[in-house]
């Protein structure tokens, strides 16, 4: 699996559209882009930490990230979903349509919920 | 909520360095960059925090609808070009109606046909990746050609030739979700216009 | 392991003492405390990110974390050490006098660097 390097921001504004509730004890770090669309809304809760570069969109329905959730840096998250209290997700994971249980770990470099095709013979073969 | 909210400092890039020529059609986010010598086409929407720098390799091309999403980079090598639909060179191509979708980097020199899709995160250098191709999350596509019409899987890692004429052709199904996926954020788009 | 629960610090004041040398585009919860001691310093790198309420205290030498780590809230480190970058440590770890490898992800309520005395039979007698 590669993942594209993470890179600092050079902007180091977070953006955030639509309507966005963030605890006032959650953190972002810089370069956040958090937006929810119309009819959709995302939720931070308390002592969250999202790290820098992170991506957070909501489509439909509600993406909520509960208390004490750590969010590594390049994160990204698309569609609705919840990641459970305290869960701890390593840096440069996609989430796509899914939901993370309370107090999991994720490695960095993760894809969840993609339901793309899947092909068997994919690997590099050997040289 | 604590968030670090300093003015952004200046853009190192020289002062001879060619202005992006945009169509007055096209969207761009005011919480992007984009410097240099580049051509954005008709109805492109250049989203939130993409990073479109063409400092080093130039010129970039992106063509008529394409779809730039949040968190992309695109840049070039100072060295190396590819051959744009137009004959011309380019550090960057991106034909018409691709998407190009959250954090993916695009790194010249480097050919993205019209109607593909490179998905999240995926990384495209050193390559051309043919037109109608669908490229799936997490992938890295570098020193290859993709054929037109080819699906490339999540966390596929194509690096030879023979890889490459391997791939299997996109499917219906690889279409829908590539569709879905675009759709979530024609969504969040709506607001912008 | 239990995780005591996470408090809402009623002090949303960071406190920093010592010498103290953080990125401009770090970014710290509410109810951070950083405290160097005399001939220690610590450094806290670009993007990185850190939790509600944790306490960072160096005693001797060096404590640095790198860019884009991120601490969960309730995060304790005490004495010197690393952490590398994009490491994702979950909320309520205590770290003592260790090193995080970078990108490395911990588990919420982790103890890391503990080298008192282990007892084989600790777990408690089920009644």
């Amino acid at each position: 699996m590669s993942v594209p390097p993470l890179r600092l921001s050079n902007n180091f504004d977070s953006y955030i559209s639509g309507e966005v509730i963030i605890h006032p004890s959650a953190v972002l770090a810089p370069g956040v882009i958090l937006q929810a669309a119309v009819n959709s809304k995302i939720v931070i809760g308390p002592g969250v930490c999202i790290g820098m570069g992170s991506i957070i969109q909501a489509d439909t329905g509600t993406l909520e990230v509960e208390a004490g959730a750590n969010l590594g840096a390049g994160f990204l998250m698309v569609g609705k979903g919840k990641i459970g209290a305290n869960a701890c997700i390593g840096s440069a994971t996609t989430v796509f349509n899914y939901s993370v249980a309370a107090g999991v770990v994720i490695p960095p470099g993760s894809i969840l919920g993609d339901t793309s095709r899947q092909i068997d013979d994919k690997k590099q073969p050997k040289l | 909520m604590a968030v670090r909210s300093t003015a952004a400092p200046p853009t190192p890039w020289s002062r001879n360095l060619a202005e992006p020529k945009i169509h007055e059609s096209t969207f761009v986010h005011p919480f992007s960059n984009i410097i240099g010598d580049v051509y954005v086409g008709a109805n492109v929407i250049i989203a939130p925090g993409t990073s479109i720098r063409a400092d080093e390799g130039t010129p970039f091309y992106i063509g008529e609808s394409t779809n730039i999403q949040d968190g992309v980079v695109i840049h070039g090598l100072e060295q190396g070009r590819v051959i744009g639909d137009d004959q011309n060179k380019y550090s960057v191509w991106i034909g018409e109606n691709a998407s190009i979708t959250h954090m993916a980097l695009i790194h010249g020199p480097a050919y993205v046909g019209e109607n593909s899709f490179i998905g999240f995160r995926s990384t495209v250098f050193n390559a051309r990746v043919g037109a109608g191709c669908i490229v799936m999350m997490h992938a890295l596509i570098q020193d290859v050609e993709i054929p037109a019409g080819k699906y490339v899987p999540s966390g596929s890692i194509i690096t030879n030739q023979q890889q490459a004429d391997r791939l299997p052709d996109v499917q219906d199904q690889d279409e829908e979700f590539a569709h879905h996926v675009v759709g979530i954020n024609q969504a969040l788009r709506t607001g912008y216009r």
